[in-house]
């Protein structure tokens, strides 16, 4: 069991005639994933890494009965090709492209409102269930298959955490980047909803950082509504105000929305131990699993 | 990306926003034509891309043409919240009535932008907003269509706003909207958007930040960014196209990775040390970004010492480690200590090529700043 | 019992302060119609007929607690006056307004669908509960309360037809014309649905014309999902391909769709009697009451 | 409202849609300058607002000067389907590999818009959507986000349309869709879209047709309108703002509503008679609405009797009838038998008030059509 994806995951990589394209899934068909095509308007019938291309989306489903998508399109056709992804009603979309406009973003997301897909990202480094099947960037050999849930808004901050999870022992069931931008399709509740309902996850790491108000939206849910412990990190403590902090949705509102703090305290309030180190984060999910 | 307040005028009144008359200068002569050609009283503005330019004194109304030179000589080159101003808008100071609050911006808890109204402008909006938030009226936009007539004449009315005007506020406000959207805006606001005593409504300030993810469809918004004015270090990062933040500490701060930089800081925090920066070289390992990234970093007079921090994921630590070395080739002497951490794919083997001579290797991201720290006190004391 | 309005509606009148805003608001008030606000911007504190008028329709229902309106808005306003209703929640919503842009009224149609509120019309009579209320443009006096309920897309035909089945003794539960353009809120087969459910209404007439399909999805739903007996009637017989007649929907396809033709033979098929006079038509509502 | 094919073609070029050079010519002289100055051949097209122009006799390829002045000399002023030519369209004659079909319209059954694309362009479109629905492609349009680019796509490669042109057709596709979006279009249509030997895509035909009743925010459009030729009646009830429509029979008929007139004519078929026209003169009763349409019935030859038809809803049968008899008296005599049938509000009253001398007054429908259809034989005989 796992959550979003699995190794009866049958994927269509999007952009895969780019260079991220190639080159990730040749990465992702060595971890197992199992991509059954590519989408790239005007390249059908071509072949990458084995893989069959095809002009559109929806032609794609048709001949492979793909259920999920990677995006790897750039930032200036990216809500294009999660538009048709969602035309094509694929059950998992993992959007990697970095850099989408936040007004497109924000009609991507009216849209998906209206559909039973869920969209990972964008900006996200992906989705891996170890040792089945991952959808995106993540380097495959730091994860081990196990019973702990982990979602973050970040990448490498995700590889260091899964780097001293993986060291002590605690495997992971999936991992879930969400993703750096302000407009994101699964957020930490939604994440945690998934991770709730699975019963294969014992525990859940939420990794989140400043910005907007989603992890104190997690807290509140994770307060009301969710059994699984969860351990927590935030990272952005010291970052002044008004800045961006690298990802488009790191920043600390003028007004003080967004604060590390502000996310800190919902959570610890919501009985979640929150590390000030990412080998702090491991303490507790040791002490979880008693 | 932010607009200055001149071309952000100059934006708003091609869309047929009302905005004062007014003339950019460069030089006190400049300023002084053109406040006779207005004629008196103007506003004499600084032209930087900081909030509170009144209060810091970047804003001065004069009455005469004595007033006038003295005000530009003055503002011209002064040094306002770390910006040096070398422009001035003079400008027709409006006589008014009331002073109103319109803006624009996209809600990303909601995913929808909204726009917002209140008569309460002139003054610091955020104050506003946290003592009496009802003062502020919202209205969610629904973005596949845009916000509707009836949207600005709810907010306005919503608001409190004189019948009198409350068309004219909407339709600014609609206008405002659709500029907002078409030029890819981020933020968006007017403030004051002021009422004269004869109800014509004149948008006295003018804020417009353009979404940096979408500059490659707005190429005239994209040239106006280079004639920013600024930091010298973050200057450099743009060039450089790092993502940069400049702090007060003392410890260079190099990464991969956003999450991992910010955690980074934290650290060097939470061990008692202070960041000097924020500086995230993105993925790969190219000698060139990594020799850019220390060359940010020397730079910075206030920071003692860099770590860097690097979690190889698809990038491999054995190449990042000889990005690193080649970096520090093409310095003759490596001014301040590196302190350098390897994780991640091909870790092992990267630390092994590193050169111990010049960089201080750790194992783990807590020795690592931890040394750091310790260092950018030894060079301190 | 009726269907949509009936005394206890509570009625915004959008537009009240145009010519025909103030003439149909004293018409319906004379009726009986419990019309509580008017809504026109830069009108708010104005009074006509004795209602407040307010600058915005969420105004007035803030204050008046309204829960329909009628619409006067001239065409080129009436979209954002229907997007206005729409947002203000309103249980009932009637269009009268005459030649709304199709392209207007696709985009309601499609808000419309994620709303819970009855849109009728465009280009409708109106809807009238006999002896209670009307929201519209209906000439009260020829209507009486009664077992008969009324779909139409037209005007001055389903006076002609209410005339007859008043003559004849039988009275209305509620009218509903749905008005004769090519995209309308309430179509056939929704209007159907709320007089099924209706235990007040023991027939129905139904009252179509040439152009576009809607008979015939009438008909299907009768076949297949109604009890309540119904009763048709189809203008048009004599229609050319490609003529507009009149309504903006009322219009036979080059490609031979819309015809009357067929839309007699769906209802027949379905076991509507369809009248070829609206004289036969009150016939056949007579043997249905056997 | 259509617009003829010179004129949607301009509107298409503007957009960005390639079209065939083209001149327009109102005279045998210009068009033989014309197809002298593209070079031949050329095709000489009749400018008539009617479809299947190329079966009537009103499109010729031209590979000549002779042959040119020949056929604009034949089909200028020709009569084709009831409309006089005026105009022809001289256009360069496009080689072509391969004729498509895309066209954009309103699917009144699902409310929204939707493009469809077919390989099977060139001919009657219709004719082919019933033989082989399958091979026109339909994609509905969301119409709150507009057509999207991978829709276009979309359309295109199911209709098995060839890779190397399918991007240039998908990019015709949505700019037909974005003008038939901004121009307020009921229908966009080019057939044959043709594709040349080098894989050029041309638009050699252009339909372009307004919803009129948008035409208030389309003033260059509705400017357009006044060129139209067309049936002289139509034309006249056009200037009088009726929706009239002309048809063979000899019983002329007016009345209020549309459904009303609809059921009108057809109580005139069922009862033996035809219909000559469908005649709505809407609501109000005002003497000049009625005397107006009086003058359409009396000045269409083919109608040898009238029945007026009007049910009195907020309009009083009293007051209709006073305008009926204000009508009458604009008319010296009245040149056909007229019957009149009100019912409704005040319809007694009315009944009493009209002169029976000059109209024949009938209390029921069934009754005023048959009076009608029985005057009518007469008359004929």
């Amino acid at each position: 069991m796992s959550v979003l994806v699995d190794g009866d995951t049958r994927v269509v990589v999007q952009g895969i005639t780019g260079g991220e394209g190639r080159f990730h899934t040749a990465e992702m068909l060595e971890y197992g994933t199992n991509i059954v095509a590519g989408a790239v308007p005007g390249r059908g019938g071509q072949e990458v890494a084995g893989v069959p291309v095809y002009d559109t989306v929806s032609g794609a489903v048709r001949e492979t009965d793909a259920n999920a998508s990677v995006v790897f399109v750039p930032p200036a056709f990216a809500a294009d090709a999660l538009f048709e992804a969602l035309d094509a009603d694929l059950d998992v979309v993992v959007a990697i492209t970095e850099g989408v406009p936040v007004q497109d973003m924000s009609r991507v997301y009216r849209l998906l409102g209206e559909t039973d897909t869920h969209l990972v990202g964008p900006n996200c480094p992906g989705v891996i269930t170890p040792g089945e099947t991952q959808l995106g960037i993540l380097p495959g050999n730091i994860f081990e298959p196990g019973r702990v849930g982990l979602i973050s808004r970040s990448g490498t901050l995700t590889y260091q955490i899964v780097h001293n999870l993986t060291t002590r022992g605690f495997g992971q069931s999936t991992a879930v980047g969400i993703g750096g931008d302000p407009i994101i399709g699964t957020d930490f509740v939604e994440a945690l909803r998934l991770f709730e309902d699975d019963p294969a996850t014992d525990a859940v790491v939420l990794c989140g950082e400043i910005g907007g108000e989603d992890e104190e939206a997690a807290a509140a849910y994770i307060d009301e509504e969710m059994e699984t412990p969860v351990s927590g990190f935030i990272a952005g403590r010291t970052a002044p105000p008004g800045k961006r902090m690298g990802h488009a949705g790191a920043i600390v509102s003028g007004s003080g929305t967004g604060t590390a703090q502000s996310k800190i305290e919902a959570l610890e309030t919501a009985g979640v131990p929150v590390g000030d180190t990412p080998e702090e984060v491991v303490e507790h999910v040791a002490d979880l699993f008693g | 990306m932010k607009l200055h307040e001149y071309q952000a005028k100059e934006l708003f009144a091609d869309a047929g926003i009302p905005t004062p008359v007014s003339q950019l200068a460069r030089t006190v002569e400049e300023a002084v034509t053109a406040a006779d050609d207005i004629g008196y009283p103007v506003a004499v503005k600084a032209q930087v891309q900081v909030g509170g330019r009144g209060k810091a004194g970047g804003i001065e109304i004069v009455e005469s043409r004595d007033e006038a030179k003295e005000a530009a000589d003055r503002i011209l080159g002064m040094d306002l919240k770390g910006y040096h101003v070398e422009r001035v808008l003079v400008e027709d100071a409006v006589d008014f009535a009331n002073e109103l609050y319109v803006s624009v911006t996209m809600d990303r808890g909601v995913g929808r932008p909204v726009v917002m109204v209140s008569t309460r402008g002139g003054v610091d909006i955020e104050a506003v907003a946290a003592e009496e938030p009802g003062a502020i009226v919202r209205e969610h936009v629904d973005p596949a269509f845009g916000l509707f007539g009836f949207q600005a004449r709810k907010a306005v009315h919503s608001a409190g706003i004189d019948r009198v005007v409350a068309e004219d506020v909407a339709s600014v406000l609609s206008t405002l909207y659709g500029l907002w959207s078409e030029r890819d805006g981020a933020d968006a606001e007017i403030n004051p958007l002021m009422i004269t005593d004869d109800n014509e409504v004149v948008a006295v300030d003018a804020v417009f930040n353009v979404d940096d993810d979408a500059l490659f469809r707005q190429p005239d918004l994209a040239e106006l960014e280079e004639e920013d004015a600024g930091d010298e270090l973050e200057a450099k990062a743009n060039r450089y196209e790092f993502d940069y933040v400049r702090l007060d500490g003392n410890v260079g701060i190099i990464g991969n990775g956003a999450g991992l930089v910010m955690t980074t800081l934290d650290m060097v925090d939470y061990y008692g040390g202070a960041p000097a920066n924020f500086l995230d070289i993105g993925g790969g390992a190219e000698a060139e970004r990594v020799a850019n990234a220390l060359d940010m970093v020397f730079s910075d007079e206030n920071a003692e010492t860099v770590v860097f921090n690097i979690f190889g994921g698809i990038t491999r630590g054995d190449e990042v480690a000889t990005g690193i070395n080649e970096a520090l080739d093409r310095f003759e002497e490596i001014p301040k200590p590196v302190v350098v951490r390897l994780a991640g794919t091909k870790a092992t083997e990267g630390m092994e090529i590193l050169d111990t001579d010049r960089v201080q290797v750790e194992g783990t991201l807590e020795e690592a700043v931890r040394a750091a720290v310790a260092a950018a006190e030894v060079v301190e004391s």
